[in-house]
């Protein structure tokens, strides 16, 4: 499903990533913790061809990622669901335009859209703002609209890089029971966060990151 | 190209939303198509009028003195026939005295010492516009010369080689600095719209981010750069016209030129369409070059 | 020091803060928790003055921060430090130049500001990184970048947003004790956070906040 | 304004930076300057040569056929007192008669059933350049006419007139064009310069955030916006000087116009200097209103 061969990604003055390989089975739940600036974010980037590998080879979906041609990386994309750190909301839509989008994108029909934006912004509890903008809105909120539209589309695989920064515990679990659903329909979840009950409430596998490399990879608690 | 609907629709949004960055474009547009415009209006006027001046090129076909009216008449009758003839007149011997007697009134002694009116009868050819071309009248005046009873051919060759001159000379100025203008006004269009571009880099990594397609990310703004760039066009005919019309009120109130007015013209309609066709391709053409050219680097989706 | 009188704000589609009255004196330390959109931002830029009350009245060192005049905010603002849920640090300037910023501002000597630059950078843990640009970084780093151009000027009042939210638990535990020691120095603490570990490290006067409306205010356990 | 030598860095570094959008509005502005400077060039020469064209203005005084040679002597010793006489020369009887044959060989008959030479002696005075306006000639000839033994004064009025209606209407022509096209260069500045600031607006959001003032943050762009203007100006002017160049070559090649060259002119140093100062005072005021505009909102400062 998503495999990473010796893959390396260097910036200017650090080593993001360095010699990392790991196989993620289709359906798999993959925990991604580590410490500040480990590389956890790279490592999805990667994995989404927001970044291009600077040795080794990334397979996703059979489909070598380094390799892809432009063109055919929106169609890659369109299988998988991206929660950023950074949210990423474009600042002056409304919240269902946001969450709507990547379906616009796809052709889907206007009613089915609707259908799909509604259960979305329910399961995240934001379906009650679904017209404000999201450019003025707090962090949480701004936070589950990203969740929201990383969903909206039943993707293969649901990217998720610190979805629970900016959310209440309350909220934090409302959250994990739905990565839990979506996992147990058959996607392939990867998360990257710090927050401990997050990592033993999924309880998947847990791959840890320390300054670019792999220091260990456990399987879920049984 | 799935829902051109929604990217019609998202055309429109955009310019509700960037209002602020639309009318600068609009404006901006709509001074560089008027500049261009403008020397364009001047350009076109003045040769317009260069060709009126033209007009009144005259040329003198004096008869022998000893030709017989036949013979006089055989000239007209040749002259007639000729396509450079536009209007003719004859102007007799006698008529020739009293124009003497009155455009120097000075000199009148001079004749009066002769029995006889030492003057010719003439004929007086304005020559058609098409052959208002210095080697044409040349051309003209060399056949005229062989027809038989005609004593001399005369017309201004310096007013005309001048004139011709002066309009050689702004052609080729108007081509410089009309080249000059284009390539000044499509910067100046591509420049505005990367600039404003630069402004929606975010919006458009995150369309690439969540899987839009570049046809699908660059429609909406190629829509509104050709609107911005029609009204752009629209609005520089508008104000082209304001200064023509201004132009021409002050003219009547100074009283300079009475004449002027019936020989300045504005764009025809077809020119006019085509300014504001102009703006539209060029909005348009930005556009494409503005969104391809920010797409264009991948790494930059991050 | 600080203090509210009845003090509403409403948006467009909501009331993100309503009568809320509330009085922090000089040297406190003060815990403001609360769901997401429950105002915790609003408030802090409220008292901040980057929003003017709807209602109600603000008192910041004794000055009306509603009634102040905008040539006066910035000599206000300097007093002040503010941890940003969104960063907001100039993207191509480098941590040290980003964290330098407001003794620049103010007119510090470059020896000074080096010094002072260098402890606020060592004691966030983000010394070692003082030359990269900041708009690349991972999240957690530009939390602490962050961090640290708020406490350089040893600010009378520190206001913090979710200052631990892209932060590991080791790290959480270091900024904890960052800004306890702050605390220790007479720096009234502002701190809004989701993370229930920092309110109980922090050990501070909790204010809770749900809907726009304070619900709750307990002195620390002693 | 604690720190003068950081905020000049400041501004070299924005350059730095934002390489692309200061590449935009440098060409921007060269283009805007170019546009307004063209036409500058334009009026300035085409008013030169008017200038030249009317040095050949000539007056023709006519001394009557029986003066002595004591009166031409007085007529000539009166006219070189004249401050309107630039050049003189004498044409005595003889030569006219001389000039007469010369110039119209098929009226030579004309004068030969005379016995005497009935054309009169003159004077030739070419105008001095400061009074060589159609009211000042006629005020001159007036004048010369009283004198003694003076029979005519002759001079082409109408091509005076001419001349001078040409020059008053291009110089209308030329304020409104002018005019124009300053409001355009300084809007399409402007309108630069805002969206450049667009993309600045969260850096100056960031810095009003930490207690900057408003001087505090302004004084970067302002640098910046000046230095962006005097770039822009000083290459319009280089653009300027190219085509003028160009253009001169192109007459020397085609062989046209062979006087012209010396007749042309380019900007002299003062105005080449006005230019780039120009540039700059724009840059500087279109940064200026910029800052303080996007400063102006509280609000947007979260
Ligand atoms: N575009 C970039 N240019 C330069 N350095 C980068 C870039 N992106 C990331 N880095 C560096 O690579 C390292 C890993 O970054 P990454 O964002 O992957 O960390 P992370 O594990 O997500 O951290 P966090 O938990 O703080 O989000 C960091 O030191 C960061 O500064
Ligand atoms: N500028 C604004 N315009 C409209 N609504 C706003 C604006 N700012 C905040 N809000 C709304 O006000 C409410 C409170 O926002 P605030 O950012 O204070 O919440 P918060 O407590 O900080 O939440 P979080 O924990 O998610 O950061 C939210 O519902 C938000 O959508
Ligand atoms: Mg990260
Ligand atoms: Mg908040």
């Amino acid at each position: 499903m998503i495999q990473l061969f010796h893959v390396s990604k260097f910036f200017e003055r650090c080593t993001a990533l360095h010699d990392v390989t790991v196989r993620i089975e289709k359906g798999e739940c993959v925990l991604l913790t580590g410490p500040s600036g480990a590389g956890k974010t790279t490592l999805l980037k990667l994995i989404f061809g927001a970044e291009i590998p600077d040795e080794g080879q990334i397979l996703v979906q059979n489909r070598n990622i380094a390799r892809l041609r432009e063109a055919d990386i929106p169609y890659l994309r369109r299988t998988m669901g991206f929660v950023l750190q950074n949210f990423k909301l474009l600042p002056k839509k409304t919240v269902f335009d946001n969450v709507a989008l990547p379906l616009i994108i796809q052709g889907v029909s206007r009613a089915d859209s609707k259908r799909k934006v509604g259960e979305a912004l329910k399961a995240v509890g934001m379906n009650h703002k679904h017209t404000s903008q999201t450019g003025v809105m707090s962090a949480g909120e701004q936070q589950r609209v990203c969740i929201a539209r990383a969903i909206v589309n039943n993707p293969i695989i649901l990217l998720a890089d610190e979805p629970t920064g900016n959310l209440d515990t309350v909220l934090t679990s409302e959250i994990v029971e739905l990565f839990k659903t979506i996992h147990a329909r058959g996607t392939t979840v990867l998360l990257a966060t710090h927050n401990q009950s997050v990592v033993e409430e999924m309880n998947g596998r847990v791959l840890h990151l320390q300054a670019g490399r792999m220091v260990s990879d456990k399987g879920p608690a049984a | 190209m799935r829902r051109p609907l929604y990217l019609i629709q998202e055309a429109f949004v955009n310019i509700r939303i960037n209002r602020t960055s639309v009318m600068i474009g609009i404006i901006t547009t709509a001074f560089t198509i008027s500049c261009f415009g403008l020397f364009a209006l001047l350009y076109g006027n003045l040769k317009n009028l260069a060709g009126t001046l033209q007009q009144d090129i005259e040329v003198l076909v004096y008869v022998q003195p000893e030709a017989s009216d036949k013979i006089v008449e055989g000239i007209r009758q040749r002259l007639e026939g000729e396509k450079a003839v536009n209007v003719l007149s004859f102007v007799s011997k006698a008529e020739a005295l009293k124009e003497f007697h009155q455009q120097f009134p000075d000199e009148s002694t001079l004749l009066q010492g002769m029995e006889e009116n030492p003057l010719p009868a003439s004929f007086v050819v304005q020559i058609s516009p098409q052959f208002q071309e210095s080697d044409s009248i040349e051309a003209f005046a060399e056949r005229i010369k062989q027809f038989p009873g005609v004593e001399q051919v005369r017309y201004s060759q310096d007013w005309i080689d001048t004139l011709a001159l002066l309009v050689s000379y702004f052609e080729f100025g108007a081509i410089v600095i009309g080249l000059i203008l284009a390539v000044a006004t499509i910067t100046i269009i591509a420049n505005t719209v990367r600039l404003s571009f630069y402004l929606r880099k975010e919006e458009i990594e995150i369309l690439r981010l969540i899987g839009a397609t570049g046809s699908f990310i660059a429609t909406p703004y190629v829509i509104e750069g050709a609107l911005l760039g029609a009204c752009g066009g629209a609005l520089a005919l508008v104000l082209l016209k304001g200064v023509f019309e201004f132009f021409l009120l002050e003219i009547n109130a100074s009283g300079w030129f009475s004449g002027l007015e019936s020989v300045l013209i504005f764009f025809p309609f077809q020119t006019s369409l085509f300014l504001v066709l102009s703006g539209m391709l060029l909005g348009c053409g930005s556009s494409i070059i503005s969104v391809f050219g920010l797409m264009r680097v991948r790494n930059e989706a991050t």
